[in-house]
């Protein structure tokens, strides 16, 4: 691959810059939703910290460093460690394929749906193996319900990106944001959005669909053994989770970067940040259903629903020649 | 008027799907229904043959192709129907006979339980009788002679619940099979040869590539003559029309009399050209019709069940048509066929109406003195019986037996001979027809008579009698000066027949000779058999003249002789290859198969790695010989 | 593109065969089978893969979907198979099924 | 790229064997997963990335995340390494063994008189020409396949429920989906 020493040196500057950014703003998120939640419960939030609390995060980045790295002596020790490193690994490795920017991206696949879905599907690993290895029936319970949980979304999901993929004629991100510049594609893609964002939630395991953590029923599901900063993966892999299909809902659904006078990344940032508002907002109104309701909901409605609205897209792509 | 033909054979089929499929339900409509679509066939037949004589088409030839039947190969036969004279005269005599015979079976069969089921067999039989006479190719011509052949069999054995009915029926199927086959070969080897089955194209091409007297004719004509000899019952193949009239009398007289036995004459008129050019094989047709009608005239003169006699009379009959057709006289043939289905199924429907007033008595010597308690039935019976004793001149069996004499004297080979036999047989006609006549319906009465005729056994008793007489005026000799209707109509069927050197005096003198016969026949009947019965008994009971009576009686003793030679070497060879040693070829390889199974089963241990290993295995040395192999 | 030796590719597919054979052969527990054959399944889609290269057409890539799918399918019933046998046995020793008749 | 692929191999070779020796499921299972994830990479290196992610969603993401579901309902205790000890003989190895070192013999036979074919065809078949050869000539395959796939779900669907039918007090050894 003759590349020349500027180009891998921008390559470098990009990866990092990418895994940075991305770090900094999961760590950011901690403080975000805790404020926002506040503010939409009628409350402060954390604002002792720094201005406005804005250095909260750092101080819980020093608590979980500070903890006892602690393993419980029945758990299944290697796989025990392995899960939490696999849910930060498979999110980082997915952010690869992201276009932040026309020329700002650290993989340009020309599969780069297909490598995402495959990312987020290995994410499952994390949640089943932790559960499992800590040999404690709240947390196995959690794990089983995570992997059936995200097997199923996980089929919606990747069917209701299809219609994306149908309309802009390829696999790779960046050509689905210039397929947009005419039109975004939450307009004909409506539906597609529609599931996209349920099994976002749903993958993310986040409320309303936290049932592998349901704090009131399986204490706290599948992490229930984890502590420290293994705790801490779990809890930045989530973060980091909700970025991403922030991003790749806006990557898909509402032109990732384009927009008039403000520069590429910028727009793509204001998108991002709007629907990880929207997960804070959901997580800081919405019920939690019951387990056989999530699932049912999954099989009955959703996957007729992202089904028929591939139907509906292929043939009117078909009509329109 | 012609474009109707399709209907003529489509009705009776129609009415038999109807029936077959509701007769149950029918009751009594289902004589309605059967008498009526025959009868309403017949009068299609009727128009038809007025639109075919008053507007002639080209060539006095119609066909209508109504569809394609099988198209393989440059094997095309249609579902194609061929009118022309001949065809003409036998849809005419198959529909109004058959129509009669419907319109008497009313009637008759109404008492019994298959009532609705007899109506379908016989609409059944009409529709494939006029197939196999309208058929365009011999194919469709074969479907039909089967047809037929399966309602002989399926009506025979009508009254299927006593075992020697069934038996008869068998006896008829098999029997007349032996012709099917010879039939069927000769179909195979006619295609073979002229590549085609098209009656006409084949009759053209036959003319052009063979040479007449070769073998190829012959051997055709021999293999179309079994066919016939089987349906038409003649010699060797005659023994099952006897046996036959176990079915209902009815249909004695439409199948076994007036129709279906004479398509084996239809068949050989209609492949007239083909034994034009075999004239060893038509010389056999003509010495076969002479000796039938002979034989079957002597068993017909001892037999006691009344329908035995008309049976017999039958074959004797249908050799009397063999020997016009031997002579190559088609047409005289032809118009015997049509007088004889007249007269014929006169004289069975005749019996039937004696057979049922007498509460089915069928042996003649029960009965007696019929003639004044059933009038009706003695008057037609005896038209009837005038007829076939061929009484001179007002009758119509006179005039067609008198044309097939005729003919036979001119024949260049043997034609005394022929002509001889044909005037004996006419005597024995003469002597066994009137000898029933005079002991059914004269002398003292014997039976109480249990049932009148009504309406329906009357009207077509009647009408057929008036057919009797007045059938035979269409042909009268040359020396009435009246032409000669009916063979100057078959003239564009037929060749013109070989003309003699003889002249209308010959003529003369052979019907007055006939004529002559035949009345000395009446009275050596009425000699015998009632002006002094103690004759015929006395002669009967002499040691020749009870084993001639035994012979005759047994129909010469055929039956016996087929029993002896046949059917019991088969029997035997069937019992002592009652394990049939074939089978043990593939008992053995059961066996083997067994034992394998049993060796193999012992591999079936259950365990699923075990399986998979032995599976591996298999693969590794199917690969391995397959990389050695390269 | 690569400039790996298709018989590597080829020899790479039959080692991961024959693990996958070995494999099946040497364990008793049902799962190590189910997990063995799919080694096997995935090694034959390695080679159609490595064919495909080869030639550049689609049709290895196609095989490779089908085996996919009979893989999915083979792995539905085969685990439900799996836990039937374990309710019925109390184990999943593979060669308990031979206690079956009929 | 080269070196790609033969990094990838080793590890798929060494993971792959790792699987069979395991005497812990889950722990195989990890192997399995790390030889199919290198498979994957093995097949981006072949000029197939679309059959890559395949790879990785079907394989790695669906099918072994159905074992980890049964091995989690079967939660099979620590009694159960023990057992697998106890059935790894060292005489086990010896048929597979032999077997192993045929099929070797046929492979390297094969490849010593096959003739050599260098070089690859200039351009790999992308995602499109594969959707183009399914419907098009695969067509009836693909047709099967779904009816395969049906027939997996019905035959799955029934032995799932005929356990409860006819063990209804030990339908709740599976543990997690009812509660």
């Amino acid at each position: 691959m003759g590349k020349t020493v500027p180009e891998t040196i921008r390559h470098l500057i990009i990866v990092f810059g990418v895994l940075a950014v991305m770090m900094s703003i999961a760590a950011g998120l901690i403080w975000v939703e805790r404020r926002l939640l506040g503010f939409w419960q009628d409350r402060y939030g954390p604002n002792r910290v720094g201005p406005f609390g804005i250095l909260q995060p750092l101080a819980d980045m020093i608590k979980v460093f500070a903890k006892e790295d602690w393993v419980p002596p029945f758990a299944d020790r290697p796989v025990f460690i392995l899960a939490p490193a696999i849910i930060v690994v498979t999110v980082l490795l997915a952010f690869a394929v992201v276009p932040f920017a026309p020329s700002i991206s650290v993989a340009d696949l020309n599969v780069g749906l297909l490598y995402f879905l495959a990312l987020s599907s290995l994410g499952v690993y994390s949640v089943a193996l932790g559960g499992w290895a800590s040999d404690n029936k709240y947390a196995l319970i959690g794990a089983l319900r995570a992997s059936a949980q995200m097997i199923s979304y996980e089929v919606f999901m990747g069917l209701s990106l299809m219609g994306v993929v149908m309309l802009a004629g390829s696999f790779n991100l960046r050509a689905i944001v210039e397929a947009q510049r005419r039109l975004w594609f939450v307009v004909p893609q409506f539906f597609g959005f529609v599931i996209f964002l349920i099994a976002g939630v749903a993958e993310t395991h986040r409320l309303p669909f936290d049932l592998p953590e349901a704090e009131s029923e399986l204490v706290a599901g599948f992490h229930s053994e984890y502590s420290g900063m293994k705790f801490g993966l779990f809890f930045v892999g989530e973060y980091l989770g909700i970025t991403l299909i922030s991003a790749l809902i806006a990557t898909f659904f509402f032109g990732g970067w384009l927009g008039p006078l403000l520069p590429p990344a910028v727009w793509f940032f204001i998108k991002t940040f709007f629907f990880i508002g929207v997960f804070i907002l959901l997580r800081a109104t919405l019920p939690r259903p019951r387990y056989d309701q999530l699932i049912r909901l999954g099989w009955k409605v959703m996957l007729p629903l992202a089904l028929a609205n591939l139907v509906v897209t292929g043939g009117i792509i078909l009509a329109a020649g | 008027m012609l474009s109707l033909l399709w209907l003529v054979p489509a009705l009776p089929f129609a009415g038999f799907l109807a029936l077959a499929l509701f007769g149950r339900r029918m009751g009594a409509f289902a004589a309605a229904v059967g008498t009526g679509s025959v009868g309403l066939s017949a009068l299609f037949a009727l128009a038809v043959a007025a639109g075919f004589i008053s507007s002639p088409p080209p060539a006095r030839i119609y066909t209508q192709s109504l569809w394609d039947w099988i198209n393989v190969g440059g094997f095309k036969p249609g579902i194609l129907l061929y009118l022309d004279s001949l065809s003409l005269v036998m849809v005419l005599v198959v529909t109004v006979v058959g129509f009669l015979i419907h319109l008497y079976s009313a009637e008759f069969m109404e008492a019994d339980d298959g009532y609705s089921r007899f109506f379908a067999y016989m609409n059944l039989f009409v529709g494939s009788m006029l197939v196999l006479v309208l058929a365009g190719n011999l194919l469709l011509l074969y479907l039909g002679w089967e047809g037929v052949g399966l309602c002989s069999y399926l009506l025979i054995g009508f009254w299927y619940r006593q075992p020697e009915n069934g038996a008869a029926a068998i006896k008829a199927f098999v029997v007349t099979r032996i012709g099917d086959t010879a039939l069927a070969i000769g179909l195979f080897f006619l295609f073979l040869n002229l590549g085609t089955l098209d009656i006409q194209k084949m009759m053209n091409m036959a003319a052009l590539r063979w040479q007449a007297g070769s073998a190829y004719p012959e051997i055709a004509a021999a293999l179309i003559l079994g066919g016939a000899l089987g349906k038409s019952a003649q010699l060797p193949l005659q023994t099952w029309l006897p046996d036959a009239m176990a079915g209902p009398t009815p249909v004695s007289a439409l199948i076994h009399a007036a129709t279906m036995v004479t398509a084996g004459v239809y068949l050989i008129a209609r492949t007239n050209v083909i034994f034009t050019m075999a004239p060893a094989v038509q010389f056999a047709v003509a010495v076969i019709g002479a000796a039938t009608l002979l034989l079957s005239a002597a068993s017909a003169l001892v037999q006691h069940d009344i329908k035995r006699v008309l049976a017999y009379s039958t074959i004797s009959q249908i050799g009397y048509m063999f020997l016009a057709l031997g002579v190559g006289a088609w047409s005289a043939a032809i118009f015997h066929l049509m007088t004889h289905a007249f007269f014929k199924a006169l004289l069975f429907l005749g019996a039937g109406a004696v057979i049922s007033g007498l509460d089915g008595e069928h042996d003649i010597f029960k009965m007696g003195g019929l003639r004044r308690q059933m009038p009706v039935a003695f008057w037609c019976f005896l038209t009837g019986a005038c007829s076939l004793a061929a009484l001179p001149l007002v009758t119509a069996g006179f005039y067609s037996k008198g044309l097939i004499l005729f003919s036979a004297w001119q024949s260049r080979r043997a034609g005394f001979w022929l002509w001889a036999a044909g005037i004996a047989g006419a005597l024995l006609t003469s002597i066994y027809i009137f000898r029933l006549v005079f002991i059914v319906f004269f002398g003292k009465p014997k039976t109480a008579v249990v049932k009148k005729p009504g309406p329906r056994i009357v009207i077509p008793l009647v009408a057929l009698a008036f057919l009797s007489i007045v059938g035979g005026f269409v042909n009268m000799p040359a020396f009435f000066g009246v032409k000669d209707v009916f063979s100057r109509f078959l003239e564009s069927v037929f060749p013109v027949p070989p003309q003699a050197a003889s002249l209308p005096e010959t003529e003369l003198l052979l019907e007055t000779v006939s004529a002559i016969v035949s009345l000395a026949g009446v009275y050596v009947a009425y000699f015998f058999f009632l002006a002094a019965p103690e004759y015929s008994e006395e002669m009967a009971r002499t040691a020749p003249g009870r084993a001639l009576g035994k012979f005759w009686f047994s129909g010469w003793g055929f039956d016996w002789l087929y029993e002896k030679a046949l059917v019991s070497p088969y029997r035997w060879f069937a019992r002592a290859n009652r394990n049939d040693a074939v089978d043990l070829i593939y008992s053995f390889i059961a066996a083997a198969s067994r034992f394998f199974h049993y060796g193999l089963s012992l591999s079936q241990t259950g365990k699923v790695r075990f399986y998979a290993a032995v599976l591996a295995l298999g693969a590794v040395i199917t690969i391995t010989i397959a990389v050695l192999a390269r | 593109m690569a400039a790996v030796p298709m018989e590597h590719v080829f020899v790479l597919a039959w080692v991961l065969f024959i693990t996958g054979l070995v494999g099946v052969l040497v364990r008793r527990n049902l799962l190590f089978i189910l997990m063995s054959v799919e080694i096997m399944l995935n090694a034959s889609g390695l080679a159609f893969i490595a064919a495909g290269f080869k030639w550049g057409q689609p049709d290895g890539q196609v095989m490779f979907i089908f085996i996919l799918a009979m893989a999915a399918a083979e792995v539905s019933v085969g685990l439900a198979l799996v836990l039937l046998a374990y309710r019925q046995f109390r184990s999943l020793d593979a060669d308990q099924a031979s206690r079956m008749r009929g | 790229m080269e070196g790609v692929f033969y990094m990838a191999a080793a590890v798929a070779v060494i993971s792959t064997a790792l699987v069979i020796v395991q005497m812990n499921v889950v722990h195989a299972l990890l192997y399995l997963i790390l030889s199919l994830l290198s498979a994957a990479v093995i097949f981006v290196t072949l000029g197939a990335p679309f059959v890559a992610a395949l790879e990785v969603i079907i394989y790695a993401g669906a099918i072994m995340i159905l074992f980890v579901f049964v091995i989690m309902m079967l939660n099979l205790g620590t009694q159960s390494a023990g057992m697998e000890r106890q059935w790894m003989r060292a005489g086990m190895w010896a048929g597979p063994a032999v077997l192993a070192l045929l099929l070797l013999a046929d492979v390297i036979y094969m490849l010593a008189v096959s003739p050599r074919v260098s070089g690859y065809a200039a351009k790999a078949a992308g995602p499109r020409e594969v959707g183009i050869a399914l419907f098009g000539p695969y067509l009836i395959g693909v047709e099967l396949a779904s009816v395969l796939l049906l027939a997996g779900l019905v035959g799955s669907f029934h032995l799932g429920r005929s356990v409860r039918q006819r063990l209804p007090e030990e339908g709740e050894a599976g543990g997690g989906e009812g509660d």
